[in-house]
């Protein structure tokens, strides 16, 4: 393994993890709506089809349940397809052949069939994009036993993830945060760099509260640690980095240590990941705990459009110092 | 295959104007409106007074002012991301739109849908739509609710070339069909969608319109830059649903001379050549009902530019109405999830 | 109101909601496959088509995308229809209307538009129909802002639920366990029974535990409460009945006395309903708890064909009745 | 639309049978095996035996028979619901299949899949499928990935006329077509999508093949009852498959002569009359194949009955072999989640 590190940004990260797995595995391909020549909507594809040319990297037509099952039938058969749909919203044309077919079709078929499938999407609000572009529905792939899911928070999770999901035998789904692309962060150099997929990762240590935060809630989670630490409290922020299957184990440490938890998700509040990490913990940390376990996620409103209101649906860093201070309180 | 499609032939821009002066009048307001509008719309952008993206619908006009103008107050119609030229076409009005556009709260959304949502129900527009090809069963649903309550409205579905291949085309068109709903599939055929060109996507021999026949529904392709011809063959079309006899599909050949949204500065650059668009260009609708209305003594050179000034202040008016109206307030975030 | 009442199924009590709403109001309409001359799959609508005709019970092709944007466009349009999508599972085909569209419209266009759409599915397995003809994904609707989830458990409240739907102006699905479409109950004479949305049911009181569950689950729930009795255990049932909105005050009450909760629902365990309402517990009604809050959900396994497995995947009483033991172990 | 589309002449009964004895009378055995397996299946759900439900193949015999004899082993099928005669025609065996329509662990998917998953991966059979239209993306995916690898296999995908309403079809087709795939659509039109009859909810002139001409690929029409007639139509747009030259579309006309499932016990009484059942009974592929054989001297009458009898003891044999094949373990109910 190398050793050194550079610089790039979370979707800078992207190319790198497909190109190198092209380079790798002559079985790899990746298509989706204008990701070829154009380089994909978020330009985070520019320059593979340059180096691999219109048969590995493949612009198709406006057909999300199409496209996806070409890529469960190509997986099947013997290739690797990285398949994009552009904005997760999309994702719920085409959960048919995710969810019925991809998910199950190895354990339906007692272990025969292979769906080495990786999905790329995207999650996140923040663009006045409104309520159909600006959805986080990962929690839904959650909730379906057979399929990774993957939700990086930084250029070298994403880039050693996405490579891992590239050579896992499973299907495996990828959520970047749109809003992260620009975001940037050191990487391992060299083509050998794998995250991998189950495990957590303590992004920050701390003594006196657990931040369980994925994705670009990471980086608020990080911020209010910082801020919270100049007031004493000492903030471990821990990235599940997989919510499909999740490492339960590094998350009930860290709550058993700091016996306080708060749980950040961008996706809808209700019935979506934190209620279930914060049961976990509720649950297998119940004699740990000095104070109820908090959830944060999207306000339960389709995301408006207008600047004044958008903002205000997503948590943000005086939610998480309020919610941490509201801890204290409340057992005081 | 094209045997079975309809090919409008084009009108000649010699030919002599047989509606109303005022209905061509009219007709010309709107895409003039249209231009207008959508340029402002590109200017806003550029100073940073509209969120998001927007996709422009200049060019493409005659589309949306033909189809339109076929149609009554109370028919619907279903739109797209690409939306604007299509409202204003069924008669949504600019400052409101405009207002949307910037978030705030005196738009037709109420700031809450922005530019890809904007929709009038006293108007039937069902909506602008961020999914492509989303609105092909909408539409459907409207016809089928227009034929259940025994009224004779008539439901549009505006799509796109890439939209053609959603399967919800499929699936809209086929019971349309079976139960002969006044529903009219209307393609917009601008050959690109986003940054790619539809002859790269799109199976077909040289028509979309080819698909229809699969669904038994008559099938027309009609120049979309020619809003006289475009309005012709929809209003046949219209009265064809009113009478029950079911959808049709109607494809318009047009273009956008934009990129696909605001920020795609220069598609001659990357995508599509500078030639294309220049000939293109050369068909623009405005120029030639202008042109024609001239010719035809419909109007002098002087009336035609009077139009495009009061238009022109219309629009000015429309973005100084929207940067002064105020953002919804915080609160109004968690209301109408429900009704 | 009346006040005499009747026995009747719970497939009984779909087709007096629907024809008596369909009889009230001539707005009202319904569609789905097969479900006109051959009454559904299964059965549960025999007889409307003879009483209704074929324009307002209406045969539609195999199209779940389609027919539920027809749903919609009819329902933004002055009508009132009732969609049905024949298994839950292929709901995975038309999650984009009912998620991007119906959902959202009212929101995204200030108010102005209504989408008074009904959507009946089922869910539900135990009958040996394999990974895609059971599954329970009412979570993800549930996660959804801007419709209605609705998960009855009984004749009385399927009906009374199915008629407030359909009267309701918004987007409402209704979840129909095809396992209880045989299951008799009570319920009240005449058309004007209504069971309002958003209140949940006390279906047993009791003041040892609170099991909170849903659809079939209560049945369970209520059986295994009739064993433990004999232990000298009291349990109360609460049965939400609608997942989104959430009747809180009445399962945090029914906590708050108990001081012991146990959260079942037939989705697949992970990411789903018990983990939205077991976190809902432990954080608010933290002070009273004794015990951490349970959970039974699926197992997270796609649903296997073999009768020597599928059962094993469903919680069952046995399991109810241990994990209330395990609240006294815990603690003990 | 018909234009477009070849209708293939049926071959008549008293024509002689060009083909080898030996191709005749595999092809012949292959029939006479889903039929005797079908009949088993009805059989062993009356008693009991079969959880569950289950869709009959008999009636479609030479529908799945001359396809797959068209096929080689590495190339791909994708099935259906109604998938035992696809699976068996591409080579799958009766006693695997049907330990595991009892959910034994002996079974194609070790009990886990039942009926409307069997899957045989060394075979190319890519698995039957519970989603009506589930399979046609999978297909094309195939056809890609054989085109990806160079070898020249090709994928079937087989579905119903009900399936062609699904808005997938419209997908698969148009990628197949515009990346020339070697994927055959391989439509069986049997009538009925469950209890409906596809003229009430398929918007066609008269054949379904209609819709492929939207799509630009060859359409084919043939007598689905007459295993010649499938396997050399089939054969031949196999062969310009292989060739590169893309996809095609096949509809074959036949019939179930069951219900749509082993419960649907008298459709007859419902939706469909006595007369229509009778008259395609009286095309029966299997008797018409028989026919032929002995009239062209390739088979006497008692070779025939001779295999009939083989076939009905191994399909016996399958039967008791399900049964007393033992059940997946308890603890199985974990794997095979995850690779
Ligand atoms: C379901 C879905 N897929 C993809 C997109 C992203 N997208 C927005 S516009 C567009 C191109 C649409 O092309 P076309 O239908 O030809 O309309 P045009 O933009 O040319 O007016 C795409 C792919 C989307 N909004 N929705
Ligand atoms: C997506 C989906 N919708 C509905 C069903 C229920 N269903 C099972 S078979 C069937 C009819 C299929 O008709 P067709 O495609 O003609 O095939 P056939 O049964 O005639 O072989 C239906 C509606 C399903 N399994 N999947
Ligand atoms: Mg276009
Ligand atoms: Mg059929």
């Amino acid at each position: 393994m190398s050793t050194s590190e550079r610089e790039i940004t979370f979707g800078e990260a992207v190319r790198e993890a497909i190109s190198e797995e092209m380079r790798r595995d002559e079985t790899v391909f990746f298509m989706g709506e204008d990701v070829a020549v154009a380089g994909g909507v978020f330009k985070v594809t520019a320059g593979l089809y340059e180096e691999f040319g219109s048969k590995r990297i493949r612009d198709t037509p406006i057909s999300e349940a199409g496209i996806m099952g070409v890529g469960v039938g190509a997986a099947l058969t013997g290739m690797r397809p990285v398949v994009e749909i552009m904005f997760g919203d999309f994702m719920t044309i085409a959960m048919d052949q995710v969810v019925n077919q991809a998910a199950k079709l190895c354990y339906m078929t007692g272990g025969q069939a292979r769906v080495p499938l990786t999905i790329r999407t995207t999650i996140g609000a923040g663009r006045s994009s409104a309520a159909q572009h600006s959805q986080s529905l990962h929690a839904w792939m959650a909730h379906i036993p057979g399929v990774k899911v993957l939700i990086p928070s930084t250029p070298a999770d994403l880039k050693g993830m996405l490579k891992s999901a590239i050579r896992d035998d499973n299907p495996v789904i990828i959520y970047e945060d749109k809003m992260m692309y620009s975001l940037k962060g050191m990487v391992p150099e060299g083509d050998d760099h794998l995250v991998p997929i189950g495990k957590a990762d303590i992004k920050r240590e701390g003594t006196d509260v657990t931040i369980v935060a994925t994705s670009s809630m990471v980086q608020l989670a990080l911020s209010a640690a910082d801020t919270l630490e100049q007031e004493g409290i000492s903030v471990e922020v821990v990235d599940p980095r997989t919510l499909s299957p999740l490492d339960t184990d590094t998350i009930l440490q860290s709550v058993r240590k700091t016996s306080r938890a708060i749980v950040i998700d961008e996706g809808y509040r209700s019935y979506g990941v934190t209620g279930e990490i914060a049961s976990l913990i509720a649950d297998e940390a119940f004699d740990y705990l000095d104070a109820p376990v908090k959830r944060l996620g999207a306000m339960d409103v389709p995301v408006p459009f207008s600047p004044s209101l958008e903002p205000s649906t997503i948590p943000n860093e005086a939610a998480i110092i309020s919610a941490v201070h509201s801890m204290y309180r409340d057992v005081a | 295959m094209s045997d079975d499609i309809e090919i409008v032939q084009p009108s000649s821009d010699d030919s002599e104007l047989t509606h109303p002066r005022e209905f061509c009048a009219e007709m010309y307001r709107k895409m003039v409106t249209i231009r207008r509008f959508e340029e402002a719309v590109l200017e806003i952008y550029q100073q940073g007074l509209m969120p998001g993206l927007a996709h422009p619908y200049i060019g493409q006009e005659a589309s949306a002012v033909g189809v339109c103008t076929a149609l009554r107050d109370d028919d619907y119609i279903t739109s797209t991301h690409r939306g604007h030229g299509h409202l204003i076409a069924k008669g949504g009005q600019v400052d409101r739109m405009m207002a949307e556009m910037m978030g705030k709260e005196a738009g037709y959304n109420r700031g809450k849908g922005g530019t890809m949502h904007i929709a009038d129900m006293s108007l039937g527009i069902l909506g602008a739509n961020g999914i492509v090809g989303g609105g092909m069963g909408m539409a459907t649903g409207a016809g089928l609710s227009a034929q259940m309550r025994e009224t004779d409205q008539v439901a549009v579905c505006f799509f796109g070339d890439g939209a053609a291949n959603q399967g919800s085309f499929l699936e809209a068109a086929n019971m349309a069909s079976i139960w002969s709903l006044p529903v009219i599939f209307l393609c917009e055929n601008n050959l690109y969608g986003e940054y790619t060109s539809h002859r790269d996507v799109t199976a077909i021999k040289e028509h979309i319109a080819e698909r229809a026949a699969g669904y038994n529904m008559p099938a027309i392709v009609v120049d979309g830059m020619d809003v006289v011809a475009v309005y012709e063959t929809t209003s046949r079309m219209v009265e064809n649903a009113r009478a029950g006899n079911g959808p049709c599909f109607i494809e318009t050949k047009t273009y956008r001379y934009r990129g696909h949204h605001v920020g795609d500065g220069n598609p001659e650059k990357t995508y599509r050549t500078q030639e294309e668009t220049d000939l293109w260009k050369t068909r623009d609708p405005i120029t030639r009902l202008a042109r024609r209305m001239v010719k035809g003594g419909m109007a002098t050179e002087e009336e035609v530019s009077e139009i495009d000034q009061s238009i022109q202040s219309a629009v000015e008016h429309a973005v100084e109405f929207a940067k002064q109206a105020p953002f919804p307030e915080k609160g109004e975030v968690t209301e109408h999830v429900y009704v």
